[in-house]
């Protein structure tokens, strides 16, 4: 039971059967809408949740948690080709997302011996070296991964939808289950312990969370939501390569996470849909796409640092929409809860903080 | 009469409206809108062929407009706008004027993936033709299959051996096979090879795997892969050197190229080297302009004639390329497309009346028996599967010289040795 | 042997400029430069762009120099300083942005095509020891040493221990007087600078294209953390040691892996001794 | 409603000693052979600035490792056990600064130090099972008590980022007490607070405290506060202990006046 219930308010019962009451219709739309449409949108949409699962496990890493790690990509990438070399030995698509998922929790987990030694840019950079040597088992891996000529994906179908629809469908179920348990761990124990490793991990520490577990649970938990992605986008795509899961593909993620709003819930979604409609908006642009899409994301690090999750609150806070958008808000029954965490800026992060509050004692020391 | 596309830009800003309402319904929003801006399009013509009306036949094509390829991928695309603009001026097809739908892909793999989905569930082209970018285009076989589109003459990739996959030109191994050939009557039998790590290397390693072995006494004394977008080649090319061969084939990007033959010219190495038509850019600058003096005496190959060619066919399309505005249209890519699009043509206009997917796999798998002749491409002879859809796979070597900054053939059209 | 040695020392001479560059900001402003590479590459067009103009190579490297120096400072003023201490996460991902946004500004001004920046001594070589040694590696190779000593030199002068003082402490370098903009300033310019050499000298000795940093950029910041972020001599030495390491496993073992090896070999180095290539390191790291 | 939270805690005394600990960064002797021990009741550890009372706390704690001696808390040779382990064993401490997630409510920042408490699973939890259900509502519960001991309960919804300073070192000091530990360190918790937050923490630490067997360490240079809540109070001056007693002792002491106190304070200024 989320510990924001316990507080007396009598509008708070209200709102959550408003909030749930939308989330159904939303689901529903999603369930029914995309058949009657063409597959490159129904692509489009696939892609859309994909990039939404995987920004989420970035999400509980680098929002919730604040340990920069950059292995991301390459943990996507095993997830789709474990799933991938799992279905081309007989295996079925949804016992291999689910084997996918875990081997690659238990190799995404891995980064955590980093994570425990270093901090701030010298995890990101050794687990940047991590991922690269991901990358280049794929391109090594002789005839099991094609090297770098790619594999194909052999697609599952359900029988009567096509390859499209029967992605979509895997991917929705995934997309909701996914959410509905962040939801869960964000707003219970588990998101007091990962904000409280994120901003202040002594006085975590001080008050007997076991850190080292919750960091490797972390790392396993993100690796297992990236490979999920992963493993869904080999089936979209119906061919994978090494090079899908370069750093432009990590730079993707980073640009997804930060533009949609870290640290909050649906921020990854937000990230999705922008990175998504982005690419379509700009393809007229023609050359100046980078230039606008580069200029885009300055701007918006810029004037918003929540991202764009924290853009109802700040549409609230301000003065000239503020009234309008408040009306929309509660009708909507979007509880307060989400957007006051939702609107604080990015983690400030990194480098352990100091212990010692008195300067005369003159030590600083990182927590063993 | 060329489009480009009005309501992709329409949906987005419905989508883009959506989203900046802010409130978790943004996905939904921008899905429904997606669906009433492409209903329209698919409900028009329900039992006809798709991409087929009255007077027009939409055809499209996805090439790499802008980024590391966008010298190509401008070339690409002026051949088909080229070869558009002239067959609509003479007529059209049958009547029926040409409509195509170059979408850039920024030579980003998953951009060629989603392009192609485009063109064909969204835009309702008749075929893909011409398009660009190799490992992204293997992506999309099993969609296209499924879709049952023609995909006619794609840009070098291997023949996936597909009913509805058509590969116009020899594939990047067959034209290394031409050289290894070419090598072999030269009495070279120490042989190198730089490859990078990706479709192009493999490619390379396929060709001497099948074709070595044809010729006694040669073998491979290296055989080196390079990081793929390395800018630093010398320990592969230091390695070559070591082994002491006599000849070198490379398949690589063209900077890469272009820095192994700097790397060669530094090292004092003068052996004869090779890259096929993509790598070596012949026509244009992309591998010969930054080795300077160290390209003189590469070897390129060409899966279409010289651009500066004096054939009637090259100075045909000359003509026509020299009245376009657009960037890369005199160069090799924009005649190779040109060409290719014009063969498609010939196989409309062979149909008949007649657009039916059945109609097409029938004529053009009857092309063996009576091959397209345009000049600057050797015939293109499609069969019956497994073999058929590689419908030419001859190539020509061209030689470079530095001094005067030009390739002339040295070797014609050849097919490998079987 | 020796051939791969000077190679990889030319190419580690890349590694370790960029690594510099990237040291010299971290200590100043406490930003991750990833854009340190393309923020390089607008010296080296501008360089291009003088010597086009038949301008003598000298004078079109110093003007590339000064004009990649006053791009820094622009970006520090106009960019980084308005961020201000929003944390790491924001400048990384601005720093993102820049290096995205330079890179297709530098595709639209110079196009796609590769360039050739020829120095006079581009394509000439000399024998040594039996060897064949470019020019260019030598030139490399002297100049990253000559980089790393006056850098050096530089943070004993006192603009260099200011900007120390910031690193160390930059409240505590407020309190005492010193102008922490003013250092951000002179950082950004003296690092993008540094950087531009690096570029200038990668892509006289192959070619400069607007993608010529891509390839240079893990390896140099790998070396950047290698010396904890904080010592240029330790971020020069690791540049190095990475550059001979790429060019014996491509000799040795397997020109594929050349990348990889190189940076598990650091990375390694780095769990067996968080302290990195430095003393000091440790003790940054952990404030 | 829950009870109090030091009850729990059983009826053996929660103390902690340090053994002629020792500790030096470089050349500067921080600690210079300390021994100290506190039990039950209020303690006081005070001295001027730079005397060494934090890095008291942080070897206690387990942050810096003392070149010589051992803690012991609650008897037992701590020496070896990490940071967590100590916590884990019943030891809790504040900040000088407060340290608290400034975008959670003030509620959720003290249900953080409730994580020992736990015992269904975060897989139970996310399921919501009915004895998870019950554990986070009786958890919340005791979090609330807590806070409504020090006058916040009207803020539990709030942001903490939101609050004064002096309200987040009081959420604080309600974070370590939920951690249940037998021993509590706090590090100059008034620093900073206003008079009426003062006497706030003042009478919810005494409620708190009164009749249980928890043992407080409070670090404070408000020596009013120290006497008034103390019962015995150690000295400690450049990185020696100069003195240990009652605070009528301590503000007898010559040694303690001349070092620390000056004149005025034992004249009773």
């Amino acid at each position: 039971m989320p510990p924001h219930d316990l507080l007396p308010d009598g509008n708070r019962r209200g709102r959550r059967w408003a909030k749930l009451a939308s989330l159904i219709v939303l689901i529903t739309l999603l369930a029914v809408v995309p058949p009657a449409m063409n597959s490159y949108d129904q692509y489009l949409i696939t892609l859309t949740l994909v990039y939404a699962i995987t920004t989420l496990g970035l999400n509980v890493l680098i929002g919730w948690t604040g340990q920069l790690s950059l292995a991301h990509a390459g943990v996507f990438g095993l997830g789709a080709y474990l799933s991938t070399i799992l279905i081309q030995h007989g295996w079925g698509f949804v016992p291999s997302l689910l084997v996918a998922g875990l081997g690659s929790a238990i190799v995404g987990g891995l980064v955590v011996f980093p994570a425990l030694r270093f901090s701030g840019f010298t995890l990101a950079v050794a687990s940047l070296a991590f991922a690269s040597v991901i990358v280049q088992l794929f391109d090594n891996g002789g005839s099991v991964t094609g090297g770098g000529g790619g594999l194909a994906v052999p697609v599952f179908q359900f029988s009567g939808l096509s390859q499209t629809m029967s992605t979509y469908y895997v991917t929705l179920i995934s997309t909701v289950l996914c959410f509905v348990v962040a939801h869960r761990m964000r707003h219970l124990r588990f998101g007091r312990v990962a904000f409280s490793i994120r901003d202040t991990e002594i006085a975590a520490v001080v008050s007997g969370i076991r850190v080292v577990r919750y960091k490797v649970f972390v790392f396993a938990f993100a690796a297992f939501l990236g490979a999920i992605g992963g493993a869904l986008y080999a089936q979209l795509e119906t061919f994978i390569f090494p090079v899908m899961f370069s750093t432009n593909t990590l730079v993707l993620m980073l640009v997804m996470l930060f533009l949609g709003g870290a640290s909050s819930l649906y921020g990854p979604i937000f990230g999705a849909i922008f990175a998504v409609v982005m690419v379509e908006l700009l393809q007229s642009f023609g050359s100046y796409q980078d230039l606008l899409y580069g200029l885009l994301l300055m701007l918006v690090i810029g004037v918003l640092p929540g991202g764009m999750a924290s853009l109802p609150e700040r549409l609230r806070t301000s003065h000239l929409l503020g009234r309008a958008v408040r009306g929309v808000a509660s009708r909507f029954g979007r509880g307060r809860q989400d957007e006051a965490t939702a609107a604080s800026p990015v983690p400030p992060t990194a480098t352990g903080s100091s212990l010692v509050d008195d300067p005369g004692d003159g030590v600083e020391s990182g927590v063993a | 009469m060329m489009t480009f596309n009005g309501h992709r830009r329409r949906r987005a800003a419905a989508a883009v409206t959506a989203l900046a309402v802010g409130s978790l319904l943004a996905a939904c929003g921008s899905t429904t809108s997606n669906a009433s801006g492409s209903g329209s399009g698919s409900s028009s013509s329900s039992s006809s062929v798709p991409g087929i009306t009255s007077n027009t036949i939409t055809i499209g094509a996805t090439e790499p407009i802008t980024g590391k390829a966008a010298t190509a991928g401008q070339g690409l695309e002026a051949g088909i706008k080229i070869a558009t603009q002239y067959i609509n001026a003479h007529g059209g097809v049958n009547g029926k004027k040409i409509n195509a739908i170059i979408l850039d892909d920024g030579f980003i793999q998953s951009r060629e993936i989603a392009n192609i989905r485009q063109l064909v569930s969204q835009d309702h082209v008749y075929a893909i033709v011409d398009p660009a970018g190799s490992q992204g285009i293997a992506g999309t076989w099993d969609f296209m299959k499924q879709a049952g589109t023609p995909m006619w003459g794609p840009i070098s990739p291997s023949d996936p051996k597909l009913p509805n996959v058509y590969l116009l030109v020899a594939s990047r191994t067959a034209q290394q096979e031409v050289a290894i050939d070419y090598f072999a009557k030269q009495g070279l039998t120490r042989i190198a090879a730089i490859g990078e790590d990706d479709d192009l290397g493999l490619s390379l390693k396929d060709a001497l795997a099948q074709q070595v072995p044809k010729h006694p006494g040669m073998k491979v004394v290296a055989n080196e892969t390079l990081p793929v977008s390395t800018s630093d080649v010398s320990a592969a090319v230091l390695a070559v050197k070591n082994a002491n061969p006599q000849a070198l084939i490379i398949s690589t990007n063209n900077t890469s190229v272009g820095l192994i033959l700097k790397e060669m010219g530094n090292l004092g190495l003068h052996i004869p080297a090779y890259a096929d038509q993509g790598a070596a850019n012949t026509g244009g600058v992309g591998a010969v302009g930054p080795a300077g003096s160290a390209a003189n005496g590469f070897l390129g190959g060409l899966q279409v004639d010289l651009p500066t060619s004096n054939t009637q066919a090259v100075q045909t399309w000359r003509a026509q390329a020299q009245q376009y505005s657009g960037p890369q249209g005199l160069s090799a890519f924009s005649l190779q497309t040109y060409m290719q699009e014009m063969a498609f043509v010939e196989v409309l206009k062979r149909m008949g009346s007649d657009y039916s997917w059945s109609n097409f796999q029938k004529t053009a798998n009857g092309l063996a028996s009576n091959p397209i002749t345009l000049g600057a491409l050797p015939p293109i002879a499609c069969g019956p599967l497994p073999d058929g859809h590689t419908c030419g796979n001859q190539s020509e070597i061209a030689k470079f010289d530095a001094t005067t900054q030009t390739w002339s053939v040295i070797q014609g059209f050849t097919a490998p040795q079987s | 042997m020796l051939q791969y040695i000077i190679n990889g020392l030319q190419s580690g001479s890349w590694y370790s400029l960029l690594a510099v560059s990237i040291v010299i900001v971290m200590k100043a402003s406490d930003v991750p430069n990833f854009a340190v590479a393309n923020m390089g590459l607008v010296g080296a067009f501008l360089a291009y762009s003088f010597v086009s103009a038949h301008l003598p190579f000298g004078v079109a490297v110093v003007l590339g120099l000064l004009g990649a120096a006053l791009f820094g400072v622009i970006i520090d003023r106009a960019v980084i300083q308005r961020l201000g201490d929003k944390g790491h996460f924001p400048l990384l991902l601005m720093t993102i942005g820049i290096s995205l946004s330079l890179a297709a500004a530098l595709e639209l001004i110079w196009g796609t095509n590769s360039l050739s920046l020829n120095a006079p001594w581009s394509n000439k070589t000399v024998h040594l020891a039996g060897q064949i040694i470019n020019w260019d590696g030598i030139v490399t190779i002297a100049t990253g040493l000559v980089i790393a000593i006056a850098i050096t030199w530089f943070f004993h002068t006192t603009a260099g221990v200011r900007m120390r003082a910031v690193a160390e402490n930059r409240s505590a370098a407020r309190l005492v007087g010193v102008r922490i903009s003013r250092v951000s300033g002179l950082a950004w310019g003296i690092g993008t600078a540094v950087a531009a050499l690096a570029m200038i000298l990668q892509t006289e000795s192959s070619v400069l294209s607007y993608t010529a940093g891509d390839a240079l950029l893990v390896p140099a910041f790998v070396a950047a953390t290698a010396a904890g972020f904080t010592s240029p001599v330790g971020a020069y030495v690791a540049g190095l040691v990475i550059g001979v390491l790429e060019n014996l496993t491509g000799g040795y073992i397997s020109t594929a892996l050349q990348s990889v090896v190189a940076l598990v070999v650091v990375v390694l180095i780095l769990l067996l001794r968080p302290s990195g290539f430095t003393r000091t390191a440790l003790a940054r790291r952990e404030v | 409603m829950a009870e109090s939270p030091a009850k729990g805690t059983g009826d053996v005394g929660g103390s902690i000693a340090w053994d002629d600990v020792s500790v030096a960064f470089g050349s500067n002797q921080v600690l210079d052979g300390v021994s100290l021990s506190f039990s039950s009741g209020f303690n006081g550890l005070i001295g001027p600035n730079g005397a060494g009372k934090t890095t008291c706390f942080n070897v206690a704690s387990g942050f810096v490792a003392p070149s010589s001696g051992q803690v012991r808390l609650n008897g037992t040779d701590v020496r070896g056990l990490s940071a967590v382990k100590r916590s884990r064993a019943g030891l809790a401490r504040t900040f000088q600064t407060p340290r608290l997630v400034l975008e959670m409510t003030v509620l959720e920042n003290v249900l953080v130090g409730t994580e020992r408490q736990h015992r269904a699973g975060h897989v139970r939890e996310v399921l919501s099972f009915p004895r998870a259900r019950r554990e986070a509502r009786e958890l919340a519960d005791m979090s609330m008590d807590l806070l409504r001991r020090f006058g916040l309960e009207g803020a539990a919804g709030q942001r903490a980022g939101s609050l004064s300073l002096g309200s987040q070192k009081l959420v604080e000091v309600a974070r370590a007490l939920a951690t249940q530990s037998t021993v509590l360190l706090l590090d100059e918790p008034a620093a900073g607070l206003s008079a009426s937050d003062t006497s706030a923490m003042v009478d919810g630490l005494h409620q708190l405290v009164e009749g249980t067997s928890l043992c407080v360490v409070i670090v404070e240079h408000d020596l009013q506060l120290i006497m008034s809540l103390c019962s015995s109070v150690a000295v400690l001056d450049f990185g020696r202990i100069i003195s240990q007693g009652t605070p009528e002792m301590i503000l007898q002491d010559k040694a303690v006046v001349d070092a620390y106190l000056g004149a005025g304070f034992a004249t009773g200024d």
